[in-house]
């Protein structure tokens, strides 16, 4: 089934919004974070005008709908993910605070000094540095999946590098640089097959693909609200439930305990037990009703969308000369399309654009080693989404043609 | 007044029939709400694979004081297999009475910590009722 | 200045909601969480439909805009603290994980097997969980200032505590139980005689009293947007900036790096060094426009106006056979009624009130070992906010004689 | 076209009249926008409290090349102390335009980097250029 876009377009209000007097915003920016429909304001909206009380330990009329929605939308992320169970779905912050709670815990409470994690080049800041600190605190090793000029990643090196027993790998399911899309499933047999734990960054692939922990067989995935067209202050951690219910709990404080004495404390029960102090309970809402906006389309239907704009985009930027774009081809990439021009600084090229209202990001887009790889230090960034459309890459094009013009 | 308060539910939580310890016993355990710091601890006397006595103990509001004693009575006689079956839809159906999803956690602690003790597991968990 | 309530409540919305037909609610649950003022609401409404984008990273004008609505809510947390700058005001999800930051990186730093951390028995859990953690792993001792049968903190044990050189002495502003409003100031120049770094919990202070970090030239002070009329998902930490700066970070990941490397990284500078990935952008500008709301009003005039209403509520309470109070006289204490009631469990008089549509709350409050001081497990807590009125608290006395008809 | 493309902004990007290096040198420093990567170098000499000689090194946008250039022609013959006076206005009239926060960080590296140099510290920060 084909994706009415413009049907879709009229959901999301900010795409009416007009930047500079006569100049609608072309937003070509959803990698860094989606817009919003109006559904997902409208929970939120309702929450607050209606039903807002704190959850779980209230038992009049608000609190017990509070809870009751709080709950639902884990629910309906549960299954989205096709998690077991909701149990297993533990509310964060974003991806970066999901990542470094599996840091704190899991990877505290199971690797010692000399203990092997590989990661790859081409991994987000909120993928890196926590095991930075770790390996700084713990002296732990880390091995990197090299990225290939093509931009996939060298599987034969991770076949050698298998071979020394890591405890864990962690990587991204698809590159916030690149768009590759890494064969995650695969990946994750075969650290299983050597021993090792999974982490997957999913932030860029659970708001653009159907993503099913339990066919990729992953131990812990990682993903943002904001990037899904639900709010900011909301992500999540996917955990196998053994693996969860033998961590240590991650912060301290209410509603994470089943029982505190002055000098000790139980541990609650999964999910709780990784939920300390008053939750982002609005915004739970709104990650739910994102995930009923992206069922209503069908998941499929928009990477097909998603698709066809990122072949075209592609396409036409190739045309540019000096232009250079990063990463493999169409087949094996999600909606980004970073890129180099003539010498031209990203900063500038995103300004001028901007002029003209369209929004792309430049710069290291949190991923500075793999910049260092291909030997620079920025990329200017153009992403796709749902909402996106030809013609908005058509004043793409048309807008770097006038970078050209000024830097001439 | 008010249907959570039903008659039925007031009586078994002033005058409970079970409320008490079994010494000796078979099988025992307790846990609390972690929500509010109700505690049950139930213990029972199995004979042939069968709760031959039963009795319950310890503080909270009337819905989980109730319907700890109404679960109480209600597996004497009971077979462990059974009681292992047991769900949330039973002591509602005990109860006769709709809840909501905290008032809910009151009324299953004493069947969590029932099936804990039944299983002999670690801890009473939710997804023992659900 | 007198408060105009009934002004007030048309500026929030859910006060209106019929909680049952023909029921209107009737609030008396701001400890747990306070309600929203449509300006808040609206203002993150706006968020969504005109501005939202990632920020710090963007030169396109919704990056820009929305980076200034960021920063600029800083500015005004800071000034409404008066911190010295609002590089000190670093965004947390809610009090309980500000505290659990400085257990994290401050007092992993700084405290080493057998020294003292000084606590009250009156702390909520998230000022104990996370310093049993701290405990159970580095062997940190913990004391605590007892409190007294009237509420208070017993000083005399506090002095004799500090012979015992502290290195940190953490403890709330205002007890979400008793009520109690501590002498911080006073509390903390003893402990900086003594030595000792001060974390204030001022999750029940900053909503409700004029709080000024550097006349109780506090450490670092915790509290929750949610709690002083903000949205979910959203608290501060403020600290000093010598401390701050000394610190590890926290959370590893995209913006609070300076350069990343593929086996390193160095921090970067305040604020940004403990925000670590998207942060609650939507979130920290609904708490700007909540700042502004209680500005608007003025803290004194709030204040006022709540001590008014305690009094009243404590006044009409105490009238009624076999209800006890908890806590200090209305003069030592802020808008917080705890009570039991002629042995009818707290549950049972939360869920008998919620029929007239009384929100109060029942349970333990996140601060057991304080119920076990006193001997009970659990309390009835109604509590008050700039839109209680005495009428409310009337609802509540004339709720509490139909529990006693029920339990007869 | 856009103002914040002046030509005088993309004439001292493309022809700098201040990039390199000073060997040798009294004061060198470098930092990076953390934000894009962007890199300043600032080599100076010092004759009796004065800057004498000035260079600036490094990559990043328009903005950020070309304030550097603008403000190292602007600080020789000054003295130290007032270099350690200069602040983001000081910035934003060499280059004659009005910017958002983040572009902003771009036009006022290069002072953070000056700053940090003339006062011997360790890291360059924002408190420098408020
Ligand atoms: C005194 C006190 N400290 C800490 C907290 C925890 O606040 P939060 O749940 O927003 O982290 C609360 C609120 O429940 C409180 O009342
Ligand atoms: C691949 C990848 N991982 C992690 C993140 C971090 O997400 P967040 O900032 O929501 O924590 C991002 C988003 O920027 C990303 O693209």
């Amino acid at each position: 089934m084909s994706l009415d876009v413009s049907r879709i377009r009229q959901d999301f209000p900010i795409l009416n919004r007009e930047v500079r007097p006569g100049v609608k915003v072309v937003y070509l920016d959803s990698t860094a974070t989606s817009q919003k429909p109006l559904s997902v304001i409208e929970a939120m909206n309702d929450f607050y005008r209606r039903s807002n009380a704190n959850i779980h330990r209230g038992v009049h009329v608000l609190a017990e709908e509070s809870t009751a929605m709080y709950e639902q939308a884990r629910e309906k992320i549960a299954k989205f993910i096709n998690a077991p169970s909701a149990r297993q779905v533990i509310y964060t912050r974003n991806t970066t605070e999901s990542i470094n709670l599996v840091a704190y815990t899991w990877a505290r409470a199971n690797l010692k000094r000399g203990d092997l994690v590989i990661l790859t080049e081409m991994e987000h800041h909120s993928n890196l540095v926590p095991w930075h600190m770790l390996a700084a605190e713990r002296g732990i090793q880390l091995e990197f999946i090299p990225v290939t000029d093509d931009g996939l990643l060298d599987l034969g090196t991770y076949k050698s590098l298998l071979a020394r027993t890591p405890k864990l790998v962690s990587f991204t399911h698809m590159s916030n640089v690149l768009g590759t899309i890494n064969p995650a499933a695969d990946i994750i047999r075969r650290a299983h097959d050597a021993g090792a734990v999974t982490v997957l960054d999913a932030a860029q692939s659970v708001p653009h693909l159907k993503v099913d922990v339990q066919q990729l067989d992953v131990d812990f995935m990682a993903f943002s609200a904001h990037k899904m067209l639900g709010p900011t202050g909301i992500g999540a951690l996917y955990g196998k439930t053994a693996l969860l219910e033998a961590m240590p709990p991650f912060l301290g404080g209410g509603d994470m305990i089943k029982e505190v004495k002055l000098r000790s404390f139980r541990p609650n029960e999964l999910p709780y037990k990784f939920e300390a102090g008053t939750p982002a309970i609005a915004e739970a809402v709104g990650f739910g009703a994102a995930v009923d906006y992206l069922n209503s389309i069908g998941m499929e239907t928009i990477a097909a969308h998603e698709h066809e704009i990122t072949e075209y985009a592609l396409e036409r930027l190739e045309e540019i000369p000096g232009l250079k774009v990063f990463g493999p081809t169409a087949d094996k990439k999600g909606g980004v399309a970073s890129f180099t021009f003539d010498g031209v600084h990203p900063h500038d090229v995103a300004q001028i654009l901007d002029q003209d209202g369209i929004a792309i990001r430049a710069g290291h887009h949190c991923a500075q080693p793999l910049h260092e790889k291909f030997g620079i230090p920025a990329t200017s960034r153009a992403s796709f989404y749902l909402y996106s459309t030809k013609d908005e890459v058509d004043k793409l094009i048309e807008g770097i043609y006038k970078v050209k013009k000024v830097f001439g | 007044m008010d249907d959570l308060y039903r008659e039925v539910i007031i009586e078994h939580y002033k005058n409970p029939s079970y409320r008490g310890k079994l010494d000796p016993h078979d099988i025992s355990f307790a846990d609390n709400n972690p929500l509010c710091g109700d505690h049950i601890q139930i213990d029972l006397r199995v004979d042939d694979g069968k709760v031959s006595e039963a009795r319950f103990d310890g503080h909270g509001c009337a819905i989980s004081q109730a319907s700890a004693d109404l679960l109480v009575e209600s597996v004497i006689g009971k077979s462990l297999e059974d009681v292992k079956k047991m769900n949330r839809q039973d002591i509602l159906d005990l109860l006769g009475i709709e809840l909501g999803p905290v008032r809910l956690k009151c009324a299953l602690l004493s069947l969590k910590v029932l099936k804990a003790g039944v299983y002999g597991l670690g801890e009473a968990s939710d997804a023992l009722v659900e």
